[in-house]
């Protein structure tokens, strides 16, 4: 059976290629069709190995054809199946079928309509192949492949040039991050000698000791490749500006799958940040900062989409928390929830902006609970998820287990355990600001477009999965272990796992509590926040994503800009014409020489053999 | 020596006088004090070749005289001057 | 013997070419077209029968060769071989050509057959510069290259052409003129050493040199080498020419010409002066990465289509002069693979501008604009292009560029890494040309017509050429791993 | 003066008869056609002789004169490139009868008896004789256009600077004779030590003599009179002088070096590397702008004989090789260069100016291809004997590690390369040119014929040099 794994990442590029190609002449249902068809079928084989994937002991390796074979370097296109891919091909083809069912409905009217599955297919293909990538190049192509696929979406709409900018920002920015990738990638090539995955982290663990320069290096670019992917601290602007592209490419590519990568490469090379501590430090670092940074941006953000990405943001900075403190099941776990709650928020944000005729703005919203029912249930349950309703939604356990591994384990600690609650406390905060501004208060807008059956069939199996995720938990765990080294808890002391619960869900309540009293009971006190000085210079500020897109517009765009605009006509060119003029001049000064008068001619022949005498005598 | 003094002087000539047939004339000049050092020098050495060179010498000067003046006569008709300078149309 | 042919039929086809213009132009295409077609037949024909041989790696000696005596006084021979390396670029210059006459049917339009006699003589040239094995005949046909290079150029260009057709001769030539001296010094020392004269590759490649002369005679080579490279002080030639010349010209001068020098430095610059070279490396792989950056900088400010295409090529063509001077088989493998796929992409681009030219008749960005809508077939393929010049794995030009820069990084770490840089670089330009041209509002509402059926011919074969080359490089690394080989125990032994 | 002595010396006797026959011819009657035929005989058969003297050498005629391989490959030369003017002129003449052109062939034939005594001049004498026979001869040939203002003043300086340059040798000649006592020029140096030009008087009287030479082969400092000389001459006499006159002073000047042993000499060599670099660098530079086809010839011709010297500075066996191939190839370029240049334009009128070879190619094709071939093989572009000329002087210079001058050697003829292309892109260029500029097709076949054995002669030698080469071989190891 396993054999078939190849198929998974074959058929959704199979099923590109046809769209690509011959797209345009399909009929729209045959276009549905074929591109929703591919990912099911991925989908379903994956589901139709889950017996013999749960039944292997030893991950299996399948080897398609050798790539290349120079020297000593041999990476092959082969296929890597262990606990760790199997779960990420699960969510990616379950999560990708569910959202190309959502857009096959929802991109009905778009012209572009073969060309966009097109895109979606190729991009759940690359993702496949970056998960199911057996060494570190095959993992670039995907990786690369994925980051390509998201600048072709998010510019999917390329009529408005401010979309194309916004893609080709994101690609720019990814690639810096993949550039740094590329580079970790020769270093690890050329101390250890391969970049097949299993025996590069075996080698790593038995040439390089603990904190040996090369091993902090390795890790510290694989770190800055997945920054730029998962769009973390440094390189975390482009993903605001992503949302330019349609709703269900955000829903799947910005929060669901893309994003995650640079976890799940983290995950993948575990070895070499235990061999880092520092580091792995520095991750649980940049985790929390870019949780904090992201929840008080979503904060004061207007366009719905927006504060979702934001929200994405701070989510897998909690991902990253759990990587840098080791806790490596919790963050796969949190990204399975994640994905579900996150793909949920997404769609039923695209059902309200479908409803209202393309109106971002959440103001201009308003009392949509009566109006689309279906959407204010789903976003309800999903928003409970993501801010971490106690006990019912899956979302509270990942996000507990999580806080408690930050406090447990032996590289977490109390800080980072109080920045976790408060992280907790802010995405209830903006969560619910955008649940009452939304779906409660006074209608704006009228309702024009009610979603049929194959939007409400997703969002209703998504808000399911993403209740019933919790429970789960256990066998989760359990099944990880034997693919990534379980937490050793050291710390108890006096907060036990109990009492981080408890503490967690008080955040929340906190939270909802004073959503409810800004946004519902008393408008005016959020107004008069916002209009005191200092409110709205912050309120500026974080609008601004902390003025990270200012800083880099003058750091790094213009500079560029500018030294390409002054050297337009290529300074190097002035040196050669320099010398042409040279030779014309010396030209023109000879040519006087020839007066044509006998007289002159016979003076130079004179002067010439004097010359001649002169220097036979004294030579 | 005398013969470097004889030759320089007719160099001097050709370049500072103007009238044609005084150019030609300093060229006469200057080969006649050509002649004269061959036969200083075949004096010197006492052999006959001095003035056999100078017999050759005053023979190519004739010849290229008698050119000369053929080609100021043509020079006269057609500039209607004698003045060398006139004849440096051609330049560049 | 079959070498004799290869540039045979190029020379006899450029003439039959041009004679039949007389009658029909259409005559003269096909006749061009035919005779690239034949020869790149025979180089397939070659590369399958000697496939046995290639494979036992060891093999050390040439393929097939021919070896006349032409001017015996001097110890001049006509002495063509063909191994691995000069195989795979034969391959590709034949595949090119060909493409480059299919696509001049619509735009050359005046004398037709004096037009087809130039391109099958440059081609011939290159054949020639790739074949030649005897230190002369390497000059001569490099000389030999210039000509209608100079006459294509100069009769079917656009407004400024003369000026960059001199430029391009002048650049050149001095380039040329150089080696010839830095030829004729070492064919004198290994005169003096071995009292024997000739110009033979395998005789001359251990005359006994001192560390001075070696160096000034390998900075000769390198002149002309750096200059047909376009390496970065010397590149201002290429701009102009690409931007004043036709399409099918472009492609022969951007794609071709440029793999002559590059195959020159492998065949002859290292082999011969090795010491020199590893003295020399740092430098020459400054001016590379310089090359790299600079080429980048300077497409990224460009509104000529074709001038920011061949700043992309001179971009590109840095990563090989890093592979050639850091010399191990990783950084070769890769020298090849990005000769190749560069090759390939940027004949491509300047295919797809040109039929864009002829379409909207201008090549300037700021009046081009959402011609995706109008144009979808072509902008997809301009898209898929400028990607694959940006370096997406999966594409050929990834596999060159990473085995380079993996090579590069063993001996030269700091390198690389500004390299890598430059790969990035290249992703600024090829989507702002895609940006500025085919996305965005359609402002000049140009309506034009989709590829044509023979275009899109030319550029599906292209495009699947890459993609098959980016999945599967393996026959290009193995074709060329027993030159490869060969050439490195040659070094090996002169390295002391 | 036995009879052996004869033989050898029948070459330049049967060149002397053609002079003397085609004097007798005009004064019995006037035909064009008849007069240039009978030179062209008398040409062909002292050619012939060639092969009968060739058993015979080396020989030493007479004290003045010596026959030698080299001396018979030059006059060879010679011969063929006078052969090949006679053709032009016939040609260049036929359009216009009214100019009397029959003394003009007489004119040809003694000014190649000149060069053919100089190349075999052993003594100052000779040296003297041969000289002033060509340079009278050459006063005639470039003042032929009686009509025309232009050659009239060409011919007045020519022969004023050439008077004056003559006698600065002479009186050279008589400085060193003053010294050493006997014009021989093996007798000069053999007691001195190997070139050591020690004493004053001695060196003036070699810079002299350098004056002298160095007028006649147009280099530097005396090189004022080409380009005049070469626009005002009608297009073949132009070619002529180019050729014959200088090719033989160069002839002379390598014998003159070799056999007197002052080659070795330091300053000699300083003196003649300047001489180098200013043709080189001059001829070049002055050619670089300019419009008149015939005046960047000339100047292309001042720079060839810049780069000849390079190789002369080299000698050895392959110095005097590379020069004869050189001038082999250098004479058929300049030939072919001229015959377009005749054959475009008619007597008194000479089409100099670029514009008037605008968009040739579009019109007369093979005319134009015929120039193509000639400006690359000046441009020393593969393909053409230019090409294999250069590669031998470069060869030649490298082999006497004279790296600075090989080096602007190079520099230079890559900026020679500029003005080459500046006429081929008029050639080439498309605008439009009235029709009628250029005679229909080529009027006489003389012409055609001319052209066609020189591109054929011209590219042959570019691509299989070795018959040519062995050639030059036997004759550097006869000369010794």
């Amino acid at each position: 059976m396993l054999q078939l794994l190849w198929l998974i990442p074959a058929i959704p590029f199979l099923g590109a290629l046809i769209l690509a190609l011959v797209g345009r002449a399909f009929s729209r249902r045959m276009v549905a069709v074929v591109g929703v068809g591919s990912v099911a079928i991925a989908a379903g084989i994956s589901l139709a190995i889950v017996p013999a994937a749960l039944a292997l002991q030893a991950p299996y390796t399948q080897v398609l054809w050798t790539w290349m074979n120079v020297a000593g370097f041999r990476p092959e296109i082969a296929l890597y199946l262990d606990p760790m891919s199997f779960l990420m091909i699960l969510v990616v083809t379950f999560v990708g079928f569910l959202i190309h069912l959502y857009s096959a409905e929802s991109m009905e009217q778009d012209e572009g309509y073969s060309r966009f599955f097109a895109y979606m297919n190729l991009f759940v293909g690359s993702m496949l192949v970056l998960v199911l990538a057996d060494n570190l190049l095959l993992l670039y192509l995907g990786w690369e492949g994925v980051g390509l696929c998201s600048y072709l979406l998010i510019g999917f709409w390329y009529k408005d040039s401010a979309n194309g900018l916004a893609a080709r920002k994101a690609f720019i920015v990814t690639r810096v991050g993949d550039t740094a990738m590329l580079i970790g990638l020769f270093l690890l090539f050329h101390n250890l000698g391969t970049l097949q995955i299993q025996d590069l982290m075996h080698r790593a663990s038995v040439q390089w000791p603990a904190g040996s320069p090369y091993a902090i290096a390795a890790a510290a670019l694989l770190l800055g490749g997945a920054v730029g992917k998962s769009a973390q601290l440094p390189l975390q602007t482009w993903l605001p500006d992503a949302m330019a592209g349609p709703t269900p490419t955000s829903a799947l590519i910005h929060a669901a799958t893309m994003v995650t990568a640079g976890v799940y490469l983290i995950a993948r090379t575990h070895v070499l940040y235990s061999l880092a501590p520092q580091v792995q430090f520095a991750v649980a670092v940049v985790g929390a900062a870019t949780l904090l940074l992201a929840g008080f941006s979503a904060l004061t953000q207007p366009d719905i989409k927006r504060v979702l990405a934001y929200s994405t943001i701070s989510q897998i900075g909690y991902m990253f928390l759990a990587l840098g403190v080791g806790a490596w099941a919790a963050a796969l776990l949190h990204f399975m929830v994640h994905a579900f709650f996150k793909a949920l928020l997404f769609l039923a944000a695209g059902i309200v902006i479908d409803a209202l005729h393309d109106e971002h703005n959440i103001f201009r919203m308003g009392g949509l609970r009566k109006e689309l029912p279906i959407a204010f249930w789903t976003f309800l349950i999903g928003g409970c998820s993501l801010a971490g309703l106690p006990l019912v939604t899956a979302g509270f356990f990942s996000k507990d287990l999580i806080l408690w591994n930050a406090w447990a384990s032996p590289h977490g600690g109390l800080g980072l355990w109080v920045v976790g609650i408060a992280g907790v406390l802010l995405t209830a905060l903006y969560t619910f600001r955008v649940i009452f501004v939304v779906f409660f208060g006074t209608r704006n807008t009228p309702v024009t477009h009610r979603p049929r059956y194959r939007v409400i069939v997703p969002v209703a199996v998504l808000a399911a999965l993403s209740l019933v995720g919790g429970l789960v938990k256990a066998p989760l765990l359990a099944f990880l272990n034997s693919a990534l080294p379980a937490l050793v808890e050291v710390r108890a002391g006096f907060l036990t796992e109990l009492l981080s619960a408890i503490v967690s869900g008080l955040a929340f309540a906190t939270g909802l509590g004073s959503a409810y009293l800004f946004f519902i009971r008393k408008r005016q006190y959020a107004d008069a926040l916002a209009a005191s000085s200092a409110g709205r210079r912050l309120h500026a500020f974080w609008l601004a994503d902390w003025a990270f897109d200012w800083f880099y517009d003058r750091a790094f765009v213009r500079p560029v800009v500018w030294m390409a605009a002054i050297n337009r006509r290529d300074a190097i060119d002035s040196v050669f014409n320099a010398i042409a003029w040279l030779n014309r001049s010396a030209h023109f000064t000879l040519s006087r020489s020839q007066t044509g008068s006998l007289r002159w001619y016979a003076a130079v022949i004179g002067a010439g053999a004097v010359i001649f005498a002169g220097v036979i005598l004294l030579a | 020596m005398l013969a470097a003094i004889l030759f320089v002087l007719g160099l001097i000539g050709l370049l500072t006088r103007r009238n044609v047939i005084f150019t030609l004339m300093s060229i006469e000049v200057m080969l006649n004090a050509a002649g004269l050092a061959f036969v200083a020098a075949g004096a010197r050495w006492g052999q006959a070749d001095g003035q056999v060179m100078f017999l050759f010498i005053l023979a190519m000067a004739a010849a290229e005289v008698s050119v000369g003046l053929a080609l100021v006569l043509r020079l006269h008709r057609l500039y209607k001057s004698v003045n060398i300078d006139d004849a440096s149309t051609l330049k560049g | 013997m079959i070498l004799i042919c290869l540039i045979a039929v190029l020379l006899a086809g450029g003439v039959l070419a041009a004679i039949s213009a007389r009658w029909n132009a259409a005559m003269a295409r096909w006749i061009a077209l035919a005779s690239t077609v034949i020869d790149f037949a025979l180089v397939l024909f070659i590369w399958i029968n000697h496939a046995g041989q290639i494979a036992l790696l060891n093999s050390t000696a040439w393929l097939e060769q021919v070896n006349w005596t032409w001017i015996p006084q001097l110890g001049i021979h006509f002495h063509l071989a063909i191994d691995g390396l000069s195989l795979l670029l034969l391959a590709l210059t034949f595949f090119v050509g060909a493409f480059s006459i299919l696509v001049s049917w619509t735009e050359i339009t005046e004398s037709i057959g004096f037009f087809h006699l130039n391109v099958l003589w440059i081609l011939a040239g290159i054949a020639g510069v790739f074949l030649a094995v005897d230190l002369f005949l390497f000059y001569f046909a490099w000389e030999l290259m210039l000509v209608p290079m100079y006459f294509l150029i100069a009769l079917w260009g656009r407004e400024r052409r003369a000026r960059a057709a001199v430029k391009f001769f002048l650049f050149t030539q001095a380039g040329g003129l150089l080696m010839l001296v830095a030829i004729l010094a070492l064919y004198f020392f290994h005169y003096r050493s071995t009292g024997v004269f000739t110009f033979e590759y395998v005789d001359l490649l251990n005359t006994p040199l001192t560390a001075s002369t070696a160096l000034w005679i390998m900075l000769g080579f390198f002149a002309a080498f750096a200059v047909k490279l376009p390496l970065f002080p010397f590149h201002t030639w290429l701009p102009d020419a690409c931007s004043e010349a036709s399409t099918p010209v472009c492609v022969i001068l951007a794609s071709l010409l440029a793999k002559t020098a590059a195959y020159g430095m492998i065949r002859f610059l290292i082999p011969l002066f090795p010491n020199a070279a590893r003295e020399f490396a740092p430098v020459a792989m400054a001016l590379g990465v310089v090359g790299i950056l600079y080429g980048a900088v300077l497409a990224f400010g460009q509104t000529d289509l074709k001038r920011l295409v061949a700043y992309t090529s001179i971009s590109h063509l840095g990563f090989i002069v890093l592979a050639v001077f850091s010399w191990n088989e990783l950084a070769l493998q890769g020298a090849v693979m990005t000769m190749i796929c560069h090759g390939l992409s940027v004949g491509a681009l300047f295919i797809l501008i040109g039929a864009l030219d002829a379409r909207i008749h201008t090549r300037d960005l700021d009046r081009m604009g959402g011609l995706w809508s109008t144009a979808p077939r072509l902008s997809g393929a301009a898209l898929f292009f400028a990607l694959a010049s940006m370096g997406l794995p999966g594409l050929g030009d990834f596999v060159g560029e990473f085995l380079i820069l993996l090579g590069t990084y063993r001996d030269h770490p700091v390198f690389a890494i500004v390299a890598a840089i430059g790969v990035l670089a290249s992703t600024f330009y090829a989507l702002r040309l895609i940006q500025r041209a085919f996305q965005g509002p359609n402002v000049h509402r140009v309506a034009m017509p989709d590829l044509v059926y023979r275009e899109g011919f030319v550029i599906t074969l292209m495009a699947g050429a890459l993609l098959w080359l980016g999945l599967n490089p393996q026959p290009v690394l193995r074709t060329f791993s027993p030159a490869l080989h060969a050439l490195e125990t040659t070094v090996q032994i002169h390295r002391q | 003066m036995n009879s052996t002595d004869l033989l050898a010396l029948l070459p330049l006797l049967l060149i002397a008869a053609t002079a003397i026959l085609v004097m007798l011819a005009i004064a019995v009657r006037r035909s064009h056609l008849a007069s240039a035929l009978l030179t062209v005989l008398g040409l062909c058969a002292a050619f012939g002789t060639l092969f009968i003297a060739a058993p015979l050498v080396p020989r030493d005629v007479t004290p003045l004169l010596t026959i030698d391989s080299g001396a018979l490959f030059y006059i060879g030369l010679i011969l063929a490139a006078s052969i090949a003017v006679v053709f032009l002129c016939y040609g260049y003449f036929k359009q216009e009868e009214e100019h009397r052109p029959e003394e003009l062939y007489l004119l040809i034939a003694i000014a190649a008896l000149g060069s053919g005594v100089l190349v075999c001049a052993r003594h100052f004498a000779s040296l003297f004789l041969g000289l002033e026979i060509l340079s009278v001869a050459l006063y005639g040939l470039i003042s032929y256009e009686r009509t025309t203002k232009a050659s009239i003043e060409v011919g007045l300086k020519y022969l004023v600077l050439a008077a004056a340059s003559a006698s600065f040798l002479i009186f050279g000649i008589a400085i060193v004779y003053f010294e050493f006592g006997t014009m021989d020029f093996g007798g000069i140096l053999p007691d001195s030590p190997a070139g050591a030009v020690d004493s004053a008087t001695i060196a003036v009287g070699v810079t002299l003599i350098v004056v002298g030479i160095g007028f006649k082969l147009g280099l530097v400092p005396f090189h004022m009179w080409t380009p005049d000389v070469y626009e005002g001459a009608p297009a073949p006499v132009a070619a002529f002088v180019s050729t014959v006159s200088k090719g033989a002073m160069f002839a002379l000047l390598i014998r003159f070096f070799d056999r007197s042993g002052m080659r070795g000499d330091s300053s000699l060599v300083l003196v003649f590397s300047i001489i180098a670099i200013a043709s080189m660098f001059a001829g070049n530079l002055l050619a670089l702008l300019q419009d008149n086809v015939k005046r960047i010839l000339a100047y292309s011709s001042i720079a060839h004989l810049g780069y000849l010297i390079v190789a002369f500075e080299a000698g050895g066996a392959i110095g005097r090789s590379a020069v004869a191939f050189y001038l082999v190839a250098y004479f058929a370029t300049m030939l072919g260069a001229f015959g377009v240049v005749t054959v475009l334009s008619r007597p008194g009128n000479d089409l100099g100016d670029l514009s008037g070879y605008r968009g040739l190619f579009w019109r007369r094709p093979v005319l134009a291809s015929v120039f193509t071939v000639m400006l690359l093989s000046l441009a020393s572009i593969p393909l053409t004997a230019g090409f294999l000329g250069e590669f031998y002087l470069v060869a030649a210079g490298v082999s006497g590690s004279l790296w600075a001058l090989v080096i602007i050697l190079v520099v230079t003829s890559a900026i020679g390369l500029f003005y080459y292309l500046r006429i081929v892109v008029a050639l080439y260029s498309r605008t439009a040119q009235p029709a009628g500029a250029w005679p229909s097709r080529i009027n006489s076949h003389s012409l055609s014929w001319t052209l066609g054995v020189l591109t054929a002669a011209v590219i042959l030698i570019g691509c299989y040099p070795s018959p040519v080469m062995r050639l030059i071989q036997t004759m550097v190891a006869g000369s010794g």
